[in-house]
């Protein structure tokens, strides 16, 4: 057993999906470009899918699919959580949707300014 | 608009603007008969003899001997002789010497300003027939061509003594009920009019100055 | 003094320059030059003060003689400005631009010479005579006498005397008039 | 029973989400068959969900339990759970309603795509969900839901700053909703349950680190949605240039969710909520500063929207701390639900108006001036939006100051009045805007048609109707309270017919409903309703000299007096504040009414508002001293009594245009309409002096601390009454001159009532009666004159004593009375007054007042002089006397001020009598003279000696007039110097009639007090641009700022602690 | 009812009547009385005694009038109908029931409210005449009022601290019993701030500019002549030997008999002359900020001393 494989893989998961959120939040904040700006939603929006992921992992845990091989009393102790893989599916398919209307937003905001530079967009304030 | 008709109770007032026409009145003069009792009229005349107040308008050169008249000097108050800085409640006028046209425009205002009974004693050669000035084009030669005249101290100038002689024999006449000179003028007022308009040309004011 | 005579009469072609008093000069100017001369006495000469102007008829020559004083406070010196006008034509330029009160000088000049100065403020309006009617009292061949008697009248016993010969009278009586 | 059941399953909570989603489908169909359609499927679905909500609510509210959905029949956490209570049916039912409305706004937009009609109803239906969801994921989802149907309406929009805007509000919301997840999965990670119900109830498994971070992301995710200050630019932007219909729907129906779903979530929150209480009144407090400053109408209506929100956070969380200590439910629901429903109908018509408007800059508002019906809507939408009544907010603010106040917390109160009174500021300057009508050639016609505002009039309607269950819940919805709002609807009713009778069914109306509101008064009550209804009347009866339509004026004027009369009549706090600031508002609407009214009607608000709220702080530590909104239990408060005092009488006094705050006064006063100015002068400013009597004999004489706060009282009365004489002497206007006497002699009067004595109480009252008569009698002849003249400035007239005699014999009367010289009534006031003042033995008040009644003198004969004497203008030659209508109430004041005069004693001893039941009588009469410690009065022995010794003189000169020959001359016949006048103008001595007074000592009125609240609105402006630094434009900064957010609150709750 | 009977009434008006007729013909007299002590300065005779009646019968015998309107017509009666009234509510000689006059209709106060009375209708009358000099002297008068009203009122509550009463018959009373018992002696301070305010109530120099009879011929009264000049000569006279009266009642003992007021009131006149003749005049803005200097502050100390008074 080495170090490597005593971190369990749920923590790796973790600590990359918070990575990757960090990173997409450094995108969002410092890349004037907003196509940039968009990958980096799109970044942490998978980062934020993978810590979810983790968090319902349970190590050496099997699929959650009650049959003879997991019986219902163990089922909690041996199978992996089910409820965050299907919220992750939503939440892939919410994130993918607000992508979607992002890039629209870009599409159009650049036939109407016709820039990209985010720094432009700003004639409404105080 | 009033009447502006001349008749005996309004004036024309002809030297005035119609506008002007609605701030001055235009009532004629009226004359005052004296007292019905002979007892009262003596008195007033005493006591209006006996409180002579002065104009204080120095129409020429004589207005500086006046002033020596309330001094220690001369002491006028003894006569009951006070100075009077508005026309309201003066009676007696003091014509101080010459008089330019311009100021006996200003000398015909006051004059009518004065309510009845009023007097006028006029200093100095030049009231009486223009004096050194007598060549002017702009001074008047014979003053009561235009205003009633009471009495005159005549010199160039007279001093304060005679000014003070004057004041007393004014209060003699007026004593004696001879002073009329406010009735005279209203009683020739059409008269002393044209004799004033003859004169001053620029007549931007209303017949009779209430 | 002397610099500035050579100066003007070069300039402005002044004449009859006369020395009055040592610090009072006159002299006379064309009337078509006055003005300019005026002004530059004043803003350059420091002849800033302007003393009063008045007026002389000549109605033999035909001609005012309109007379500008000018004072220099420095120098502590005066100068008279002599500029001659006809008669006729009595026009003459305004000079209320150099000093606004010379509208009054104007003002009397023209009541009482008739003199017109185009553009001077107020100079219809009367100044010391009320609607006078009649030509300008001042100018040498108004009657004043005649003027006098015919409008403010004549009061009969008037006589005139001779002071000195009357005076003699009235001190001496009984010498009949004889200082001896 | 079939039926039955049919019924309960159409119109199930559920159906809601069926509908949207059917109609989502079915959109696109019969679009492509017809638009219209489509319009029609698009509208019969949004119907149908406010349908829906209506119809469960009225079931739970008839008794019902609540409705929990669970989707294919599992229990939570497996299922999708929805619940359908009380609170989410109202919010539910208010916010579809509201879109539904918004919709009819929004529809000539909506239609032009089929799919922008489907996102409508898919954002309503998320709103719904986010309302009604129990599942904390499905929250998410809803959010979601909600968030990409506006980002996609948003986007529908072609112009580069909208789509700007929506982009900002998409990276703002995401990151947001990024963290909202996070905290979701976490807060799943430790309770094993997404079920909110269950989360709640295994509250104590969210610990540590991760349960604090869990949290955090959850509730700042939230509350981040609610746009707190300074992470809100990306909102604003928003508000800003999205179109009136989603931005409104955004600001009432988006906001209303979120909050619904911050409020679910608040029992988590824990020590939180100390934050969130701080973060809602910061963005409350920020908000209404930066909004003083805003220009953009749409921006501003963010700024106002996000400040609302921030009132509703604020309100929430105080009550959920509140909630764990003592129950508050009922309460609660009440002010939320007020706050809420009266944000929400308010703001979305204040956006639908600015929809129609079209005016990008609140000045160019004034298009709206000549259509009186869309000012009547703006003015009520904004009033309801400051929280006046009657609206839904105004109950709510007083449920919640007067709960915070129980609980001692004070300086949550002051910071939400104060909110309020910036709002005020900022709305009302917005609508002076509005109603300044502009020259007619710059008139742009807007293209408005009848029924475009009609969403804004439902939402009118509703606001009333919701404002009057709430009075019924809150128990004061008596029918008397509404009166004046009943007999002013009425009246407008009417309002269309022309010409000026109108006025009789006002005065009949007033007359009946004040006979009715007051007829069972007693003691003071009873004589301030003679003076103020009976006053008022007399007063509005000359108010028929105007012969054009005054529209609007009569019911306004119906409310004011009637809402005068429900104020006497008041037993507690909050009907007595009720009628007060209907008093308020409608006098400053009767103000806005006048010649140049809109500017000093607004500062007449601004204070009146100020001085309102701090009646209402008043009131507010009473209730917590003692527990009791009956105002006779005011004197029960204990310690509090002066500071109680102290807020009160501070309040009353600036309504009374005290010393210092008098800048509104002259204003107000001069631009009012002529005979309304007589009214605001000698009626509506006695419910000042009604007040502070009340307040006085409540709390003044019974405590022994309250001496010292009516020592300061009487101070403040004197400096009110002096300053006001000498800023008086030096007034051109006539007006001005008016309203700067009338602050003078309610000094005397404040004075008068600080003494807490038998007389000065007396004297008090007397006077005040006597301003009413004499002040009244003196503005309705300025009514009278200005009409003539058509002029204020006094200096323009003159001599008007020749054309209106009788006008100067009023006025000259009055001025006698009101001087205090003998024999008529302004004498016995001021001799009681100082006798009181010397057997109190406040010697240096007594000598100001002698002072300020000579000073008095001054401008009272300038009046007198340069009007009525002196040189009279040319054109003022033909005018006549002012109209009868005009002098027959003068002519009635001038009888009682005769009467008054020669027998006082009638007058002082119903005086008496009222107050002898506070304190003990010290009148001592002998036969009819008045006798004190000191002196003694014999009125009719000094009308009777006057009237002779004026006689002796009189027939003097008239003998001798005999023997005069007087002539009666012309106005130029005077003796001018020898000379002659030229033109009346420059004979007339008028102008800077006391200029050596001035320079004797007119350093003391140079305008201080106006430098100073200069100073203070310049400071706030300051304020709001260094307080807006933040929103630069950029939407990375904005998206920063929400990421600092959450660091923000990180530290703010102790997270390095962990 | 007023009073019990008419009797009393007619009674009361006849001794009131008398009251009225001293003390004009007093006030007169004393005018005379001080133009001759003025002209014995200056060297001179003076007027004769007689003048100020002969003034007076001269201006009644004039024979002509005008009238600028009825205000203008009245003024001069309103004006000596606050003379009078002013008289009237003041008791004159103490302990005499006959000249208390019509005092029991009021106290201290009304006496110094119905001075203005006159002040008033005088304005409101020369305010109609339409000279402008008239409006001018008004307003230069109003102000000077308002200005040595303070220290007077100051003075007056002082000694209202100190006898505790308003009425001024029992302020008299208090100070009976020998000369050391004068406010004057017993409450100097207020005595020397109401004697300050004396000079600015007189209207005379150095506070007379708004009779200015020079710049603007003799303020308010310009345009009244004849009939109506009579009247206020005459009130000038009464009004005030009423305020010397005032002034001796509150300041310096009242007087038990006719002889005792006439040579009182002729001493606090004296000083109003003395100081008259000795100093030039004030414009009405000096005037004013003098009155509220040291006069003021000197009246703010009284009330401290009356204070301290009835402490000790």
């Amino acid at each position: 057993m080495n170090m490597l494989t005593d971190i369990p893989i749920s923590l790796i998961v973790l600590c990359s999906g918070l990575g990757l959120i960090l990173i997409g939040m450094w995108g969002m904040l410092t890349q004037r470009n907003i196509i940039r700006m968009i990958i980096g939603f799109s970044l942490m929006d998978t980062g934020i899918h993978m810590v979810m992921v983790s968090i319902g992992y349970v190590t050496g845990g099997t699929a959650p699919i009650i049959n003879d091989a997991v019986p219902i009393a163990d089922a909690v102790n041996r199978v992996v959580d089910p409820v965050p893989s299907a919220l992750v599916l939503t939440a892939i398919v919410i994130g993918l949707g607000v992508t979607a209307v992002m890039l629209a937003f870009a599409v159009r905001i650049f036939k109407a300014r016709n820039t990209l530079n985010i720094d432009e967009c700003t004639e409404s304030k105080w | 608009m009033k009447n502006s008709l001349n008749t005996d109770d309004t004036l024309e007032n002809s030297g005035l603007t119609e506008e002007e026409q609605l701030l001055f009145s235009n009532a004629r003069p009226r004359a005052y008969e004296p007292y019905p009792i002979k007892a009262v009229e003596d008195f007033a005349n005493w006591a209006r003899a006996n409180s002579l107040w002065i104009l204080a308008f120095g129409t020429g050169c004589g207005a500086i001997e006046l002033r020596p008249l309330m001094t220690a000097r001369f002491d006028a108050n003894r006569f009951g002789v006070a100075g009077r800085p508005t026309p309201r409640q003066s009676s007696v006028f003091i014509i101080g010497g010459y008089a330019s046209v311009k100021t006996l425009k200003r000398i015909i205002r006051s004059y009518e300003q004065m309510q009845g009974p009023k007097f006028v004693i006029c200093l100095g050669i030049c009231p009486i027939n223009g004096g050194m000035y007598f060549d002017s084009y702009n001074t008047i030669n014979q003053f009561d061509q235009y205003i009633p005249v009471d009495l005159y101290a005549t010199g160039c100038m007279p001093r304060p003594e005679a000014l003070v002689a004057s004041i007393m024999a004014l209060q003699k006449k007026i004593k004696a009920g001879e002073c009329d000179g406010a009735n005279r003028y209203v009683e020739n007022f059409d008269w002393y009019k044209a004799n004033q308009k003859k004169v001053i040309k620029n007549w931007d004011m209303p017949d009779y100055n209430w | 003094m002397n610099d500035l005579m050579e100066r003007l009469q070069r300039d402005f072609g002044v004449d009859d320059i006369t020395v009055r008093k040592p610090a009072l000069t006159t002299f006379r100017v064309k009337k078509d030059s006055a003005e300019t001369l005026i002004r530059e006495l004043r803003d350059r000469e420091g002849y800033t003060h302007l003393n009063f102007m008045t007026c002389i008829d000549y109605i033999e020559d035909g001609i005012f003689t309109l007379v500008y004083m000018l004072h220099n406070y420095d120098k502590k010196l005066s100068l008279g400005v002599h500029v001659d006008i006809s008669r006729e034509n009595e026009d003459m330029v305004s000079i209320h631009t150099l000093w606004a009160q010379a509208w009054t000088y104007q003002r009397e000049l023209r009541e009482m010479y008739g003199i017109n100065f185009p553009g001077s403020p107020r100079l219809e309006e009367d100044f010391c005579l009320e609607g006078w009617d009649d030509i300008p009292p001042m100018r040498r061949e108004f009657d004043t006498k005649e003027f006098s008697e015919q409008r403010f009248g004549h009061r009969e016993g008037r006589h005139s005397e001779e002071p000195r010969d009357h005076m003699k009278v009235e001190l001496y009586p009984n010498r009949g008039g004889d200082e001896k | 029973m079939v039926t039955a059941t049919i019924t309960d399953l159409l119109l199930h909570p559920l159906g809601i989400y069926v509908l949207a989603l059917g109609a989502g489908f079915l959109i696109p169909l019969f679009d492509r068959a017809h638009r219209g359609s489509a319009i029609l499927v698009f509208l019969l679905a949004l119907a149908c969900m406010v349908g829906i909500a209506g119809f469960n609510l009225f079931g739970i509210i008839n008794g019902a339990t609540a409705i929990d959905i669970e989707t294919a029949g599992i229990k939570p956490p497996f299922s999708i759970n929805l619940r359908f209570g009380l609170l989410e049916g109202g919010i539910v039912l208010a916010v579809n309603t509201a879109a539904l409305l918004g919709a009819w706004h929004y529809l000539p937009r909506l239609k032009e795509h089929a799919s922008a009609l489907l996102l409508y109803l898919i954002l309503v239906m998320g709103i719904n969900g986010m309302v009604m969801t129990r599942d904390l994921f499905n929250l998410f989802i809803f959010i979601e839901i909600t968030s990409i149907a506006t980002y996609a309406l948003i986007g529908m929009e072609r112009s580069g700053s909208v789509l700007a805007a929506g982009f900002k509000y998409i990276v703002a919301t995401s990151i947001a909703s990024a963290f909202f997840l996070l905290g979701t999965i976490f807060i799943y990670y430790q309770t094993g349950t997404l079920n909110i119900d269950d989360i709640i109830a295994n509250q104590e498994l969210i610990s540590g680190p991760i349960g604090f971070i869990a949290t955090l992301f959850v509730l700042t995710g939230l509350l981040i949605e609610l746009k707190p200050y300074p992470a809100n630019g990306w909102g604003l932007d928003v508000y800003e240039t999205a179109s009136t219909g989603i931005a409104s729907l955004i600001s009432v129906g988006v906001s209303a969710g979120m909050f619904f779903a911050v409020y679910k979530l608040l029992p988590l929150a824990g020590d939180f909520l100390h934050s969130i209480a701080f973060i809602g009144g910061l963005t409350f407090l920020f908000s209404n500063i930066i909004g003083l400053k805003q220009d953009n109408t749409k921006r501003l209506l963010g700024y106002s929207s996000i400040g609302q929100i921030g009132l509703l956070t604020l309100a929430m969380a105080l009550l959920a701390q509140l909630d764990s200590q003592v129950d508050i439910q009922s309460q609660m629901y009440l002010i939320v639900g007020g706050l809420f429903v009266n944000h929400l109908f308010a703001k979305a018509g204040l956006f639908w108006l600015a929809g129609l408007v079209k005016s990008s800059s609140i000045r160019g508002w004034s298009v709206i001036s000549k259509r009186r019906g869309m000012l009547l809507l703006l003015g009520i939408m904004m009033t309801a939006l400051v929280g006046l009544p009657p609206f839904p907010g105004f109950w709510a603010k007083w449920e919640l100051v007067m709960l915070l106040a129980s609980n001692d917390m004070f300086g949550w109160i002051s910071l939400i009045l104060l909110g309020s009174l910036l709002e005020a500021a900022y709305l009302f300057r917005w609508f002076s805007y509005a109603q300044q009508s502009v020259a007619d050639d710059e008139q742009a016609e807007i293209p408005v048609s009848f029924w475009q505002p009609l969403p804004v009039a439902i939402a009118v309607l509703l606001l009333f109707a919701t404002s009057y269950v709430m009075a019924a819940v809150m128990q004061v919805a008596s029918p008397e309270l509404y009166l004046p709002l009943v007999a002013g609807f009425a009246l407008w009713l009417i309002d269309g017919v022309h010409g000026r009778y109108k006025n009789l069914p006002m005065l009949v109306a007033v007359a009946i409903g004040g006979y009715l509101l007051t007829k069972d008064l007693d003691g003071i009550n009873s004589l301030f309703s003679y003076l103020l209804i009976g006053g008022g009347l007399l007063v509005s009866i000359a108010a028929l000299y105007r012969k054009d339509d005054r529209k609007g004026f009569y019911p306004l004027l119906a409310v004011l007096l009637l809402s005068l009369a429900t104020l006497l009549r008041a037993q507690s706090s909050l009907e007595f504040f009720f009628s007060w600031e209907l008093m308020t508002l409608s006098s400053y609407l009767l103000i806005t009414l006048g010649r140049d009214g809109a500017k000093p009607a607004l500062s007449y608000l601004l204070f009146s508002l100020g001085s309102a709220y701090l009646i209402f702080a008043g009131f507010a530590v009473a209730y917590g001293a003692t527990g009791s909104l009956l105002l006779s239990s005011l004197g029960n408060s204990g310690e509090s009594m002066t500071m109680i005092f102290s807020l009160l009488a501070a309040g009353f006094i600036i309504k009374m245009g005290g010393f210092g705050f008098h800048i509104w006064l002259p204003d107000a006063y001069a631009e009012a309409d002529d005979d309304f100015t007589a009214l605001l002068s000698s009626v509506v400013s006695k419910a000042g002096v009604f007040g502070l009597v009340i307040i006085a004999a409540q709390l003044g004489v019974r405590s022994d601390i309250g001496l010292d706060p009516a020592y300061v009282l009487g101070w403040i009365g004197i400096l009110t009454a002096t300053f006001g004489a000498l800023m008086a002497v030096f007034q051109e206007d006539l007006k001005r001159l008016l309203a700067y006497s009338s602050m003078g002699q309610l000094g005397y009067i404040v004075t008068g009532v600080a003494l807490m004595s038998h007389l000065g109480w007396v004297s008090a009252m007397y006077m005040t009666v006597n301003h009413f008569l004499f002040k009244g009698i003196l503005l309705l002849s300025a009514a009278g004159i200005i009409l003539r003249t058509n002029q204020r400035l006094m200096y323009k007239m003159g001599g008007l004593i020749k054309n209106m005699p009788f006008t100067f014999t009023f006025t000259m009367i009055a001025i006698i009375a009101m001087s205090g010289v003998p024999p008529l009534t302004g004498y016995g006031g001021k001799w009681m007054m100082f006798n009181a003042l010397m057997d109190k033995g406040w010697y240096w008040i007594a000598a100001l007042a002698f002072f300020s009644s000579a000073i008095a003198f001054l401008y009272m004969f300038r009046l007198l002089q340069t009007v009525f004497l002196g040189q009279r203008k040319l054109e003022h030659h033909e005018l006549r006397e002012a109209p009868a209508i005009l002098l027959i109430p003068q002519g009635v004041m001038i009888a009682c001020i005769m009467v008054v005069s020669a027998y006082p004693k009638l007058l002082l001893d119903p005086l008496s009598a009222a107050i002898d039941p506070w304190i003990a009588n010290t009148l001592v009469w002998e036969g009819t003279a008045m006798v004190t410690n000191f002196g003694y009065w014999n009125a009719p022995m000094i009308m009777g000696v006057v009237g002779g010794v004026w006689m002796v003189p009189l027939i003097l000169l008239l003998l001798i007039s005999l023997t005069l020959k007087i002539q009666k001359v012309e106005q130029f016949n005077i003796v001018f110097a020898a000379e002659r006048p030229r033109r009346p103008e420059e004979t007339h001595y008028a102008y800077n009639f006391f200029a050596h007074y001035d320079r004797a000592i007119g350093f003391l009125v140079r305008p201080r007090a106006t430098a100073f609240w200069n100073t203070i609105v310049e400071w706030s402006h300051t304020t709001a641009s260094s307080l807006r630094i933040f929103y630069n434009g950029n939407g990375q900064t904005y998206a920063l700022f929400v990421v600092m957010y959450f660091v923000a609150m990180f530290l703010l709750n102790g997270g390095l602690a962990l | 009812m007023i009073f019990d009977s008419m009797n009393e009434w007619l009674s009361k008006a006849g001794y009131f009547s008398l009251t009225l007729l001293i003390v004009t013909i007093y006030g007169l007299f004393v005018g005379a009385l001080i133009e001759r002590i003025i002209a014995k300065v200056q060297g001179r005779i003076g007027i004769p005694y007689s003048q100020p009646f002969i003034n007076i019968l001269k201006n009644f015998f004039k024979r002509t009038a005008i009238s600028h309107g009825i205000m203008f017509y009245l003024g001069p009666v309103f004006r000596i109908a606050g003379g009078i009234g002013t008289l009237a509510f003041i008791p004159v000689i103490y302990g005499n029931e006959m000249f208390s006059n019509f005092s029991t209709a009021g106290d201290l106060f009304l006496v110094i409210y119905f001075m203005f009375f006159g002040q008033l209708g005088m304005a409101l009358g020369a305010g109609e005449s339409g000279h402008p000099y008239s409006a001018i002297g008004i307003a230069r008068g109003l102000s000077q009022m308002t200005a040595y009203e303070v220290p007077f009122a100051l003075a007056v509550i002082s000694i209202v601290i100190q006898y505790d009463t308003l009425s001024l018959t029992e302020i008299v009373a208090a100070q009976q019993g020998g000369w050391q018992n004068w406010t004057v002696i017993t409450n100097w301070v207020a005595t020397l701030a109401a004697m300050l305010a004396l000079l600015g109530m007189t209207g005379y120099s150095p506070f007379d500019i708004f009779l200015a009879p020079q710049e603007i011929p003799i303020g308010p009264p310009t345009e009244f002549h004849s009939a109506y000049l009579s009247l206020l000569q005459t009130n000038r006279a009464l009004f005030g030997a009423t305020k010397l009266i005032l002034f001796m009642n509150l300041f310096f003992g009242g007087a038990t008999g006719w002889g005792e007021l006439m040579i009182k009131t002729f001493l606090i006149y004296m000083v109003a002359i003395i100081v008259g003749v000795a100093f030039p005049r004030f414009r009405v803005d000096q005037a004013i900020r003098f009155f509220f200097k040291i006069p003021t502050l000197i009246g703010v100390m009284s009330i401290i001393y009356a204070q301290m008074l009835l402490t000790a």
